[in-house]
């Protein structure tokens, strides 16, 4: 799993430095094919994502997320399948109101926004995949340059 | 308060590291384990009595109490006997040999067996209580002398969850001991007596006459082992268990072992009935 | 016109002695305490002392699980609807249930009183509202205070002053006393804040927690029967009070409780922290959300799904994608 | 013990000097509520407030604390003792109250000999404490009835009594004396006039809560024993909510909890408070319960408090602060309690 799928990085300058750990949940019907794909693509993306696979985007419990920031992550990233392509009908609509609740209590309790993010991919958005891995690590890591050496988590 | 030695006056609640040498498998949920201190001076320094028993720490997963299974003469390694059961068990159960360990203790009191000088002994165990019986057991073999009749009863829910069945057979071979063995349920292949611990200890009528009665295992076993041996004529001085209770830092402090104004902790987990009797219920 | 209070313990009285209910749950007075406290009534003789005044805050719903299935609970609107949550939840059953509805005066903040009262307020014995005054009983007599300086701050934007599908009815209904949301100023200048400043002012408070967990306990919705929080295997927020682990267990509290639309805003977590904890500004602001992306209000209809069992397809995705810069 | 008098302005003065050399701890109100913290300045001390919430026991057995870490490397483990606080100077603790102050006398007894309880025995020996007598008292005060706390003050090294614009500090400890050696310059020997308006100070506080605690300690331990199967541990736990309030507010309590924090390559072993409230507590891996019900779990705590405590320690636990009576959100009140429990009651002999 993990880091499996992301091959070598080439970074713009700014983001260099900056080691940042993003965990991503993914649906393993799609997104996790998709960055399966994007891996085996060769498309550029950095190495900064654990992934964690699971059977279904309503299988992401959002404690999950919040024990992701416990431990220490620094991003937190959510995909799976696209509305209406769920593998078992209507899991990704559950997951859809919980993360959307999720959301909001992050932002509530002071989480940065850059830090946590909710896409669908479908198993055939490698190049989706590798974009939202690539903005999200910059966005991680212009949140931690900010945070130099503050409260993280 | 037990004159075993102790490792630590003030207790800052940090284990001495030990090895787990090996992983014996007993039933489909009960191994024994067998430990053995890094430091040699530890080891020269912890001297148990049978009853007694360590915390056993698995870094990352916690620490809890079993009471030692190995003979207190043994003083190359400790052994517990642990059923699965809970957090830090399971993890127990998942260690591989060889893996750091930390041990706590001893503490608690002992079986006074002192006091049962030039007696019979009566030892009762079910299902994994016969552990702390064990240590019991081997120091009556080793001042076989002491004592006068050694009589060993043990039962378990069904053949496959008698532990230390090795030792069973060899104990079956000594002359200087008798061991009967039940089940409350057989299978095509045992052949001994079948039916739960208290009914077996009745048909078999032990007398009470100069015996001191030891007894441990479930809960509800040993309220019916006690009945039944109150009913054979055994005084509640004569008749000697090991509590089960919910322990953390084993030294009196943490609050949660007590029986009244009593800590399982420190001033047993072995109380004759006669004391258990002066205690409120709350066991 | 007797009191509210004479007409529950005659409510009560009748219900026990009929048989049908074997306990009524209500409100006692006891020296010494600002609030009144809960009573488990089960003899007619017992539920003499039964009463109601604008010190009943407590509510009663947090041991609707405990309750026989015959019997009864003295409730405010606010109540009825976390007891309707439960019914909701298919965590208690309706038949059996009787309600013995208050028409409430509104509800005082143990804080405010002892605010404006200072020690006397020790040796309160009874309060009512007459008008838009808050009348205490003390020790050295009566003292009269402007309602709106004592009303528990949920009372200011109460819509159930009158309880609803309740069988029984007592006290008058009373004009309530409306304000702006008390707590409008301060989720404003949260809501305008950083994201730093946000977690920031969370820290100070949840620094110091010391996971008594009287919030949960006390919280009409929190009615699981083994809490992700006393968990072990695995362990899903250490049992340390540090600022990081109370962090995680809050916001787990959170997400469960307002964040899946379960809270009523009955603020009841809030008034019983023992370190002052300001809860319901994170009770509200996830409420009102439930509110504004689902039009969900817990509470209010037996039927009604909650809102994490159930999904639009037409829901919103606002929370979707790269933040905007 | 020796006594002295500090004139009261000189109190800050001596605050002052003495935080130069160690943290000094003391009440400081905030968010509607007082706390000790550390403080700097004197003018940060909040005399006027009631006891501080969280009591001063927890500065010595903090609600939660590191007892070692630990580092894996494959099969093996290293330990290592955990950072101390930077306070080995020991802290000035000022403003504490005598019934705080009693029951850290308790916990000597509780976590001390044998097998003493290390880390808060560390922090006793190292830490001073200037208590300082009530100026006024709360209906839920009944520390004199539970535990003689105004007429046999200890627990502290100083004990403070302002009486007009004199201070009576009373050394209680060795510890103590040697504190009034290092301020001898702001301290003159205290005369008996002072000394008498002091006690009467304390005998009349005694008097006027002599009513609050509504049963009598005469004989209490067999009386609450006789109790056992009384029907109001049963109805008066009914309301409880089974929250850690009374428990963990409390001075005197004890009971913690052992635990692991651990990632893939090491973590650290903690103590948090756990209590008797709860009914994991005593909850066993295989699922027996010794106290399964709110019942026996209010009794436990009842009877530690009055019964337990003296049998084992020689001491009532309960110094009768009144935090578990006035902090309980749905009005249990232990004094009723023993009061209701121990009405009926007759101890046998």
């Amino acid at each position: 799993m993990a880091g499996s799928v992301s091959a070598p990085e080439k970074q713009s300058e700014a983001a260099q430095q900056e080691p940042v750990q993003i965990v991503a949940f993914f649906c393993n019907w799609c997104t996790y094919a998709a960055a399966d794909l994007a891996g085996s693509s060769r498309l550029e993306q950095p190495a900064v994502v654990r992934v964690v696979r699971l059977p279904c985007s309503g299988r992401i419990r959002p404690e999950l997320v919040l024990a992701a920031f416990h431990r220490g992550a620094d991003g937190v990233l959510v995909s799976g399948c696209h509305p209406g392509d769920c593998h078992y009908a209507q899991g990704n609509y559950f997951a859809r109101r919980r993360l959307a609740m999720l959301s909001d209590l992050l932002t509530a309790t002071g989480i940065d926004r850059r830090r946590v993010r909710v896409e669908w991919c479908s198993a055939a958005e490698a190049l989706k995949v590798a974009q939202v891995i690539r903005e999200m690590a910059e966005d991680v890591r212009e949140w931690k340059r900010e945070h130099q050496g503050a409260q993280r988590h | 308060m037990s004159e075993a030695a102790r490792l630590v006056p003030a207790v800052d609640y940090v284990p001495y590291p030990a090895r787990l040498e090996e992983v014996i498998p007993e039933t489909s949920d009960i191994k024994t384990f067998r430990l053995r201190f890094l430091e040699e001076t530890v080891a020269a320094a912890f001297a148990h009595k049978p009853g007694q028993f360590l915390t056993l720490s698995v870094f990352g997963e916690g620490e809890a109490p079993f009471c030692i299974a190995s003979p207190a003469s043994e003083r190359e390694y400790l052994e517990i006997s642990v059923k699965r059961v809970g957090k830090v068990t399971d993890a127990l159960h998942e260690l591989a040999p060889g893996t750091t360990v930390g041990i706590r203790g001893p503490y608690g009191n002992h079986f006074a067996l002192d006091e049962a000088r030039g007696k019979k002994l009566l030892v009762i165990g079910g299902g994994i209580g016969l552990a702390p019986l064990r240590a019991l057991i081997y120091d009556a073999f080793e001042h076989r002398a002491d004592y006068r009749d050694l009589w060993i009863i043990y039962g378990a829910r069904s053949p496959g969850d008698l532990v230390y069945r090795r030792e069973l057979d060899q104990w079956a071979q000594r002359d200087d001991c008798r061991l009967d063995l039940t089940v409350d349920k057989g299978d095509e292949e045992w052949k001994g007596h079948v039916g739960f611990v208290p009914q077996f200890l009745a048909e078999l009528r032990p007398v009470s006459a100069d015996t001191v009665a030891y007894t441990c295992g479930p809960p509800i076993m040993i309220k019916f082992v006690i009945q039944n041996l109150l009913q054979l004529g055994f005084a509640p001085e004569q008749i000697v268990t090991t509590l089960e209770m919910k322990m953390k830092c084993g030294v009196g402090k943490c609050g949660r072992c007590n029986i009244g104004p009593k800590y399982v902790c420190l001033d047993g987990p072995v109380f004759t009935y006669a004391e258990l009797q002066s205690l409120p219920p709350e066991y | 016109m007797p009191s509210a209070t004479e007409q529950v313990v005659e409510q009560a009285q009748a219900l026990l002695s009929s048989g049908q209910a074997e306990v009524v749950l209500g409100y006692q007075r006891a020296p010494g305490f600002v609030l009144a406290r809960p009573l488990f009534a089960r003899t007619p003789e017992q539920a003499e002392r039964l009463m109601l005044d604008p010190g009943c805050v407590a509510d009663l719903s947090s041991y609707a699980l405990q309750l026989p299935q015959k019997a009864a609970a003295v409730v405010k609107g606010c109540d009825v609807r976390s007891f309707v949550g439960l019914i909701q939840e298919k965590q208690i059953k309706p038949e059996g249930l009787t309600f013995i509805g208050w028409n409430c005066p509104g509800v005082v903040s143990e804080r405010k009183v002892r605010q404006r009262l200072g020690d006397r307020a020790d040796t309160l014995t009874a309060v009512r509202r007459e008008g838009d005054q808050m009348i205490f009983t003390l020790a050295d007599g009566e003292q009269s205070l402007p309602a709106a300086d004592v009303l528990a701050d949920r009372c200011f934007i109460c819509k159930v002053q009158q309880p609803q599908g309740v069988q029984v009815v007592v006290g008058e209904p009373i004009t309530p006393i409306t304000s702006d949301d008390p707590l409008g100023s301060e989720l404003q200048r949260l809501h305008a804040a950083s994201p730093d400043e946000r977690r920031a002012f969370w820290a100070e408070h949840f620094e110091r927690c010391i996971r008594c967990y009287a919030c949960r306990e006390v919280c009409p919705a929190c009615c699981c029967r083994e809490c992700i929080i006393d968990c072990t295997r695995p362990v899903w927020v250490p049992r340390a009070p540090t600022e990081q682990d109370n962090f995680l267990f809050q916001q787990i509290r959170m997400l469960h409780v307002p964040g899946y639309g379960r809270c009523t805003d009955c603020g009841e977590c809030e008034r019983v922290c023992p370190v002052n904890i300001p809860l319901r500004l994170l009770t509200r602001t996830l409420h009102d959300d439930i509110v504004r992306l689902y039009n969900y209000r817990h509470g209010l209809d037996s039927e009604a799904p909650v809102p994490m069992t159930v999904y639009d397809t037409a829901d919103s995705e606002a929370h979707m994608g790269r933040p905007k810069k | 013990m020796k006594a002295y008098q500090l004139r009261a302005e000189d109190l800050a003065k001596l605050i002052l000097r003495a935080a130069a050399e160690r943290e000094v701890w003391a009440p400081v109100r905030r968010n509607d509520l007082t706390l000790f913290e550390r403080i700097t300045d004197p003018a940060q001390i909040d005399w006027e407030a009631d006891n501080v919430r969280v009591p001063l026991r927890g500065l010595f057995l903090p609600v939660q604390e590191a007892l070692f870490t630990f580092r894996k490397e494959g099969a093996e483990v290293t330990l290592a003792a955990p950072q101390d606080e930077p306070t080995l100077a020991g802290r000035l603790i000022i403003g504490a109250r005598l019934c705080d102050a009693a029951a850290l006398e308790y916990l000597d007894r509780a976590f001390g000999d044998p097998l003493a309880d290390a880390p808060y025995r560390r922090r006793r020996e190292r830490d001073l404490i200037v208590a300082v007598t009530c100026e006024k008292e709360r209906p839920y005060c009944f520390c004199e009835v539970a535990s003689e706390v105004l007429s046999r003050p200890r627990g502290a090294d100083w004990l403070l009594t302002r009486v007009e614009d004199r201070l009576l500090v009373e050394v209680l400890s060795e510890k103590g004396e040697r504190l009034a050696q290092s301020f001898s310059d702001l301290l003159s020997e205290a005369d008996s006039q002072l000394l008498e308006a002091a006690r009467a100070i304390r005998v009349a506080i005694a008097g006027r809560i002599s009513n609050n605690a509504r049963f009598s300690p005469e004989g209490l331990p067999a009386r609450l024993m006789a109790a056992w199967d009384s029907p109001v541990w049963q109805s008066e736990s009914e309301r409880c909510l089974g929250c850690g309030i009374c428990t963990f507010l409390c001075p005197s309590c004890q009971c913690f909890d052992i635990c692991d924090r651990a990632g893939i390559l090491g973590g650290e072993r903690y103590r948090c408070y756990d209590t008797c409230q709860f009914a994991s507590f005593t909850k066993m891996a295989s699922g027996e319960n010794p106290r399964p019900t709110q019942s026996e779990r209010l009794r436990n705590r009842v009877l530690h408090k009055f019964a337990y405590s003296n049998e084992r320690f020689g001491a009532t636990a309960c110094v009768g602060c009144g935090r578990c009576v006035y902090l309980c959100p749905v009005g249990i009140d232990i004094r009723e309690v023993v009061e209701m429990a121990t009405k009926e009651a007759v101890p046998v002999e």
